[in-house]
């Protein structure tokens, strides 16, 4: 529990975020490094999967393909680099890294979301002649898109945790705040630089689901099968019929075939 | 049983799908429900097995307030035939229809079993199409699918949500003679909903009309066709349901003529004065057991020719000529082979006299001819029908009055 | 085994589980303990932890026996655990002197339940490279002669450099030299010792005893003047299960043989030429007739 | 001789290398594999219940996505720290950190499954008497499938990779070797090592392609003219 | 112009699902078709946009190759009501309608006025339901934005598959009635799937019959109703076909029958003399004009009661008895309201008698009489109708034989 108080601390004391390598700087850095390299990953992914979610083909290679980046721990993927000709640039090993890193869950969640797209409706689609760009765009999208936002999410929040490796290299962010208490026996600080990520993360995770709930095309529409249809008050239109009034008695005939 | 006590239906957006229903349906009777699109069918069936919940009111099952029941049990008593149809996807046709059976535990060669056969019943192939997809199926298939895992699990109650909406006319009568049969063997508490009057005039035993959200009658059939309540019953059943009625107005002895009668072995000159006395242009014919044999002309005789007017074109093989000497009836006389039993529809008679090209048709009693059809019998028959239904209906109606519970529907605009 | 009986205080099991660290060094010297102390007729094992955090702990708790350390980090460890980081980090009880800080190490760890052996002189401590080329140029052996040059000098070590007393600002006051900025690279990672090679930086921060400087064509400048702490090693023992005479007279034997250079050899065997430690181990032991071959 | 030098000189590719260690490279594939498979299973059985509990409850939803966000962040040497006075100095501190972490995948692809089945499949399953359980296990579980092994295909190649940091304490599998050849930049060791990654990533992930496959038989026929139009 | 070249398809597992058709549909042309559920209708339509591709031969679209026709562009040029409605359930029932439009470009004022303007042609209410998501909407509601959507385009060719299927008689009529106006005007080309034969044959400028996988039958919906060319196709059809042809034969003069005709001004003494004469109890009164006053009966006099035996039931407004006298027709003549002018189909007509309860109706040629019908008259004008085009069939299958081609359908069992 110590740790905890003491971690409390170090993040309430005002001296901690202030300044050059100060908590705010490093959260900016942390914000910084996970927008470009979810930014990069998700230019790179999405327009893939979805066309390759699209055409039906080619998804499994595609997605082999990019586990390799991910397959290799990403502490590793950044010694690497830092031995290739990129090494110079630090922070451009990171993004790489962390962008590999992202691509698999994008990938495999979008080129899924894609193919599950209800055949019916696309049919529908194909058959009023969309061309395949708006079949995408109009049709299959908005019905992939919360398997799609499930991939970017969990792509966001595991590379807010990942990019905290970028200060094995001398990078910035959070994991700078996490490395230095290391270094200095400072357990209170580790926990509070921990705990600065798992906030970010929570923070951007939330975010997103707001991001996603207003983009999400079937906003609106109700999710289907949670329970009996809602019942809410509200005036009644009172529809009634009795419009007519009641007329005589019809007069009728008793006549026989000619 | 299920029984609607003031229930209404209002949902999330405000829009009142159902509002203050209040009805029946006795155990083992079949009801059909028809009513304009939009206006509360599938809501209302949706409540008798709780998928939505009423705003207020409630519904009983064998007199149990639903609202009582665990869900799950409930559905188990209650098969649902869904307008959308709702095949599982991921399951063949076998398995979909199979599935309740298996739900509640049933063997697997039991089950399966039975789901072939009810394959069968639907008119489905078990072995050709057993083993599909759904995907693999046409819209029709699917539907008869959908019916089949409906029955499967032999629910004392079912609701079917327009079942046969997707098949063709010969299938879909297969499927009602199949489940009107079914029905009177084990009769089962159905709510049926159908878009095609002259379905629900057929297999209902009672039939509920929905005006937006509302019940607008609840009668049988031939009432409903033959007194609508209101004008929006009138013009909903259509303008055509005096021919809607066709097919429920059962052939009477009193719709039908008398014309002359002759035996075969009569004498031709004895048969042509009859007719003259009675001013017909020809007789009916029958044989030694007084069993219908044809029909004879006025004009019969030497010549062939210029027969027949007003008669049925029926029957190709002529009298023969010959043993009984040219003036027996039998040498003139024509088979008639366009007759009925008594008691089947006018629909019956009128399609047997224009598929025979016939001007009149036979109506027998079992083996007994009890008189003749003729197109304006025909409509008589349906005019008094008609004619029956509203004496009963206004009486109804002014009661209704009296009680004050009429709802102010107008008067047929008859005139 | 038959000598298990004649086992004294604290000896307690017949099984010992030696720690290592997971480096190079750390896998040596664990394979070293780990053949003296099965020579000496024990069951043993290693087990890698590669963290402080993570083995001290499992040491005190008996889960690890033994594991090579390093008197001064130990030391500093222990005094952060004890007293806090902030006091630690200014009142530090780790020096250049072995003895010291020796001492200082068994008092923080007795109450804890450790018991270091003796110290020997093999010391793998903090050390500073350049490469080959810059010192050639600059004619540097020492760091005095850095100091004595007109150079700025950008280090690649830890954020923690700044503050250390044997980082920039033992460099800057004792040797004189100027260090225009610390690149937190971390402490001899891949990524610092690149640097240096790349140029981005000049010099960096690293240990006595690593084998990898060829590597990045980098070489040693010499601690003349005694920055750096005493970080001798030393076996470090759960003072239940091995604090026993036999282990420490099993192990002390090694310690007072070891030395510095024997050392950085030994790890140069495995890092430069890739046999595996516990081979360099035993040809050791065997070399040096501690154990039998 | 050739061979010799290869090590020596550390090149990035050394069949001395594969030879002279093959033993721990097996071990150490084994052991990798051992740990991700049996963290993904078991991240699966607790990740069902939560997302489970998330779809049928709806407040718990927030707490369970955050709880799992919040995981993942964790870092591994924290993590360790944590669950090793429960679990010991053993391979199930490994498993049981990656179990942790593989539930910000699963739950959420779980509950993305869940969200995903048509209304009207699951209403007419209603309508049939589907209990909960049956409902679940009959109808939504094959129609989530693919989602679901979307995300435990991810979940695996997460583990495989993050199975590694397990080399803090020593139950890293091909981590172990990863992580100690970077110390001394054994080139030939982390390239093999890594190469055996990707390798178990790539075959597992098609591995469980065939799975899904085979359990989602139907969908082999959805694929109506398949000319991109 | 979509003509159809032995084309076959065959499924992946195997299922023939069309085989050898060849068949061409006309410019502007409506055709309807029909066909047992699973014979192969919707196989049919999706090969005509590419949905799907034929296993052999090939389907020309205004002469070209489909196949050689960017499948974008085709279907652009061809709007399609999908069986299974597909609408895209995260877009609103407006947005859903104006896909297309948007699609083509057109501005979203523009293209949201005309969504507007095709769902009030459906019967929805744009302000009510325009704003709600499909699933919002009942059965009924969703099928007719799916028919919306696909007029949305205006596009010269149109595939409707089963469109009218899940919304009320009255609903579908409307529907029906709106379409066949459009075409009158914009005529598309129209391939229409329906399992309702009426639809069919009131939709249709010709329709084609389909049994598994082939074409049984293609020619204008009377003639397959009045000859049909196979047992199969008369079977299917219905055994009440003849009845069915109520709806597309239209009343001609011939069917009329001429009872004696007296002037509103005539002497009461005169009308029934000369009702006496021509042996009939009632006569058709027409006003100074010329035209169609009503009725009056040959016992009318003093006494009203037991009046108009046989004669039509309309017309509460007695004749005003005073001024022209006693005498006058005038004052004994009835009105007459149950009317309909030449060429209206026999069902109208028997409708319009069951409406009125009338025993025969008046037949006006714009304001003049032209005679009555009566149910005799109705029998004889269907039989007629049924029995020309057997004639012609006849002929023709006679020619088919001879050319080979033929299927192999045994003869009708008329006889
Ligand atoms: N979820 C919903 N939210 C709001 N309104 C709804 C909803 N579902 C149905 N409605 C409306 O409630 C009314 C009744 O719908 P219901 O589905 O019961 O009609 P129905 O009688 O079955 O029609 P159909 O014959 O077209 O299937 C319709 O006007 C429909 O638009
Ligand atoms: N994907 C498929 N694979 C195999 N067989 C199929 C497939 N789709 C349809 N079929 C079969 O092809 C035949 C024709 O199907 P189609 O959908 O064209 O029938 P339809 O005439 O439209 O029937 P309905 O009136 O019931 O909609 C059916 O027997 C059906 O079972
Ligand atoms: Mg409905
Ligand atoms: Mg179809």
């Amino acid at each position: 529990m110590g740790t905890f108080t003491a971690a409390w601390d170090w993040l309430t004391s005002g001296a901690n975020w202030t300044g050059a390598g100060g908590a705010g700087q490093r959260l900016g850095e942390h914000l910084v490094l996970t927008v470009l390299s979810m930014g990069c990953a998700v230019l790179l992914a999405l327009p893939l999967a979805l066309w390759l979610g699209h055409v039906g083909r080619g998804g499994t290679l595609a997605i082999n393909v990019s586990n390799v980046g991910r397959a290799v721990p990403t502490f590793a993927v950044l010694v690497l680099l830092a031995l290739s000709p990129l090494g110079p640039y630090g922070e451009l090993t990171t993004v790489i890294a962390l962008v590999l890193f992202a691509i698999p869950p994008l990938l495999t969640n979008a080129y899924v979301g894609l193919r599950e797209a209800d055949r019916d409706v696309v049919e529908a689609a194909r058959g009023m002649g969309m061309s395949g760009w708006q079949v995408l765009r109009r049709v299959e999208l908005p019905l992939a898109f919360p398997l799609i936002m499930t991939g970017v999410r969990s792509a966001t929040v595991q590379v807010v945790a990942t990019a905290t490796l970028a200060a094995l290299a001398g990078g910035g962010g959070l994991g700078r705040i996490i490395t230095a208490g290391f270094n200095t026996y400072d357990t209170a600080q580790v926990a509070a630089g921990a705990a600065l990520v798992a906030a970010l993360a929570l923070v951007v995770e939330g975010v997103l689901v707001l991001l996603s709930k207003l983009t999400d095309p079937m906003r609106g529409r109700t999710r289907p099968g949670r329970g009996g249809g809602a019942s809410t008050a509200g005036p009644s239109d009172g529809a009634g019929a009795g419009t007519d009034g009641e007329a005589a008695d019809r007069p009728r005939k008793t006549a026989d075939a000619v | 049983m299920i029984r609607f006590e003031q229930v209404s239906k209002r949902y999330a957006d405000g829009t009142v799908a159902v509002e203050d229903l209040t009805f029946q349906i006795a155990e083992g009777e079949l009801v059909t429900l028809v009513g304009p699109s939009g206006c509360g069918k599938t809501t209302t069936m949706k409540m008798v097995n709780r998928l939505i919940e009423p705003t207020s009111g409630q519904v009983l099952l064998d007199g149990a307030d639903i609202a009582t029941i665990d869900p799950v049990d409930l559905r188990r008593r209650i098969g649902y035939v869904i307008q959308q149809v709702g095949l599982f996807p991921h399951k063949t046709v076998l398995e979909n229809t199979e599935t309740v059976p298996r739900l509640l535990g049933h063997r697997r060669t039991r089950s399966r079993a039975r789901a072939a056969e009810l394959l069968e019943l639907v008119g489905l192939d078990p072995d050709a199409h057993g083993r599909r997809y759904p995907d693999q199926l046409s819209g029709g298939q699917r539907q008869r699918v959908g019916v089949a895992r409906a029955l499967a699990a032999d629910p004392p109650v079912l609701l079917m949500d327009e079942p046969f909406g997707a098949v063709d006319p010969l299938v879909r009568e297969h499927l009602q003679t199949e489940f009107r049969k079914l029905q009177e063997t084990v009769r089962k508490t159905v709510l049926f909903v159908t878009h095609d009057i002259e379905e629900a005039v057929r297999m209902g035993d009672r039939m509920a009309v929905y005006g937006a959200g509302r019940l607008e009658q609840f009668d049988a059939p031939s009432k409903v066709l033959g007194a609508p309540r209101t004008d929006y019953v009138a013009d909903f059943v259509g303008a055509d349901r005096g021919l809607k009625r066709l097919s429920v107005t059962p052939i009477e002895r009193r719709d039908l003529e008398q014309p002359p009668i002759v035996r075969l072995d009569d004498r031709m000159a004895e048969a042509t004065r009859r007719m003259r006395d009675q001013d017909a242009r020809w007789a009916v014919v029958l044989d030694g057991s007084g069993e219908l044999h044809g029909w004879v002309s006025s004009d019969a005789g030497p010549t062939e020719a210029g027969a027949a007017e007003g008669a049925g074109g029926a029957g190709p093989r002529q009298g023969r000529p010959g043993q009984d000497g040219e003036d027996s009836v039998r040498a003139h006389a024509r088979r008639m082979e366009a007759w009925l039993p008594l008691g089947h529809s006018l629909k019956q008679a009128f399609s047997t006299m224009l598929q025979y090209d016939a001007g009149w048709i036979a109506v027998l009693d079992g083996d007994r001819f009890e008189g003749v059809l003729t197109p304006s019998g025909l409509h008589e028959a349906l005019r008094r029908s008609i004619d029956s239904e509203q004496h009963v209906a206004e009486a109804e109606r002014a009661e209704m009055l009296l009680a004050g519970s009429a709802d102010g529907g107008a008067e047929k605009a008859a005139e | 085994g038959d000598s298990l009986e004649e086992s004294g205080g604290g000896d307690s099991k017949g099984k010992l589980t030696v720690g290592s660290a997971g480096f190079t060094e750390s896998k040596i010297l664990a394979n070293m303990y780990s053949e003296m102390l099965s020579d000496a007729g024990y069951d043993t094992s290693i087990k890698t932890v590669s963290n402080r955090e993570l083995y001290e702990p499992a040491l005190e708790k008996g889960e690890i026996d033994v594991v090579p350390e390093y008197a001064a980090t130990l030391a500093e460890f222990l005094n952060a655990k004890e007293n806090g980081a902030k006091a630690a980090a200014s009142e530090p009880v780790a020096s250049s002197d072995v003895d010291d800080t020796v001492a200082a190490l068994r008092e923080l760890a007795e109450p804890r339940g450790l018991k270091v052996l003796e110290v020997g002189e093999a010391v793998d401590q903090n050390a500073f490279a350049v490469t080959k080329d810059y010192a050639a140029e600059h004619d540097l052996k020492t760091l005095s002669d850095l100091g004595e040059k007109d150079l700025e000098v950008r280090l690649a070590a830890g954020d923690e450099c700044a503050e250390r007393p044997y980082c920039q600002p033992g460099l800057e006051e004792t040797y004189g030299i100027e260090i225009s900025a610390v690149d937190p690279k971390g402490v001899g990672t891949v990524q610092s010792k690149q640097a240096v090679k790349d140029g981005t930086d000049q010099m960096v921060l690293t240990t006595t005893t690593d084998a990898t400087l060829d590597q990045f064509d980098l070489v040693l400048l010499d601690d003349d003047k005694d920055l750096q702490n005493a970080d001798n090693v030393l076996p470090v023992v759960n003072a239940k299960d091995a604090g026993g005479k036999k282990v420490s007279s099993a192990l002390n034997k090694l310690t007072a043989t070891l030395t510095t250079k024997q050392l950085t050899e030994l790890n140069r065997k495995v890092d430069a030429k890739r046999q595996k430690p516990a081979d360099v181990a035993e040809d050791y032991l065997v070399s040096q007739r501690l154990i039998d071959g | 001789m050739a061979s010799r030098s290869c090590l020596a000189a550390n090149d990035w590719i050394c069949a001395e290398y594969v030879r002279s260690r093959s033993g721990e490279l097996a071990d150490a594939t084994l052991q990798h594999l051992g740990i991700a498979v049996s963290s993904v299973l078991l991240g699966l059985l607790l990740a069902f219940p939560l997302a489970l509990l998330a779809y049928r409850w709806k407040a718990a939803s927030g707490p369970v996505l955050g709880l799992t966000t919040v995981l993942y962040t964790v870092p591994s040497l924290a993590m360790f720290a944590l669950l090793l006075p429960v679990f010991g100095l053993s391979a199930a501190v490994v498993v049981a950190g990656l179990v942790l972490y593989s539930l910000t995948v699963l739950v959420r692809n779980i509950l993305a499954g869940l969200e995903s089945v048509p209304r009207d499949v699951r209403e007419v399953a209603q309508g049939m008497g589907y209990g909960q359980r049956q409902l679940l296990f009959g109808v939504e579980l094959p129609l989530m499938l693919p989602a679901l092994m979307a995300g435990v295909r991810i979940a695996m190649v997460s583990a495989i990779s993050l199975t590694t940091v397990g080399a803090i304490v020593g139950h890293g599998g091909l981590g172990n070797l990863i992580y100690s050849g970077m110390d001394s930049l054994f080139k030939a060791q982390v390239l093999t090592a890594s190469a055996i990654c990707v390798a178990l990533a790539v075959s597992a992930d098609l591995l469980l392609l065939v799975v899904q496959r085979a359990l989602t038989p139907w969908a082999r026929h959805r694929a109506r003219a398949g000319k991109a139009g």
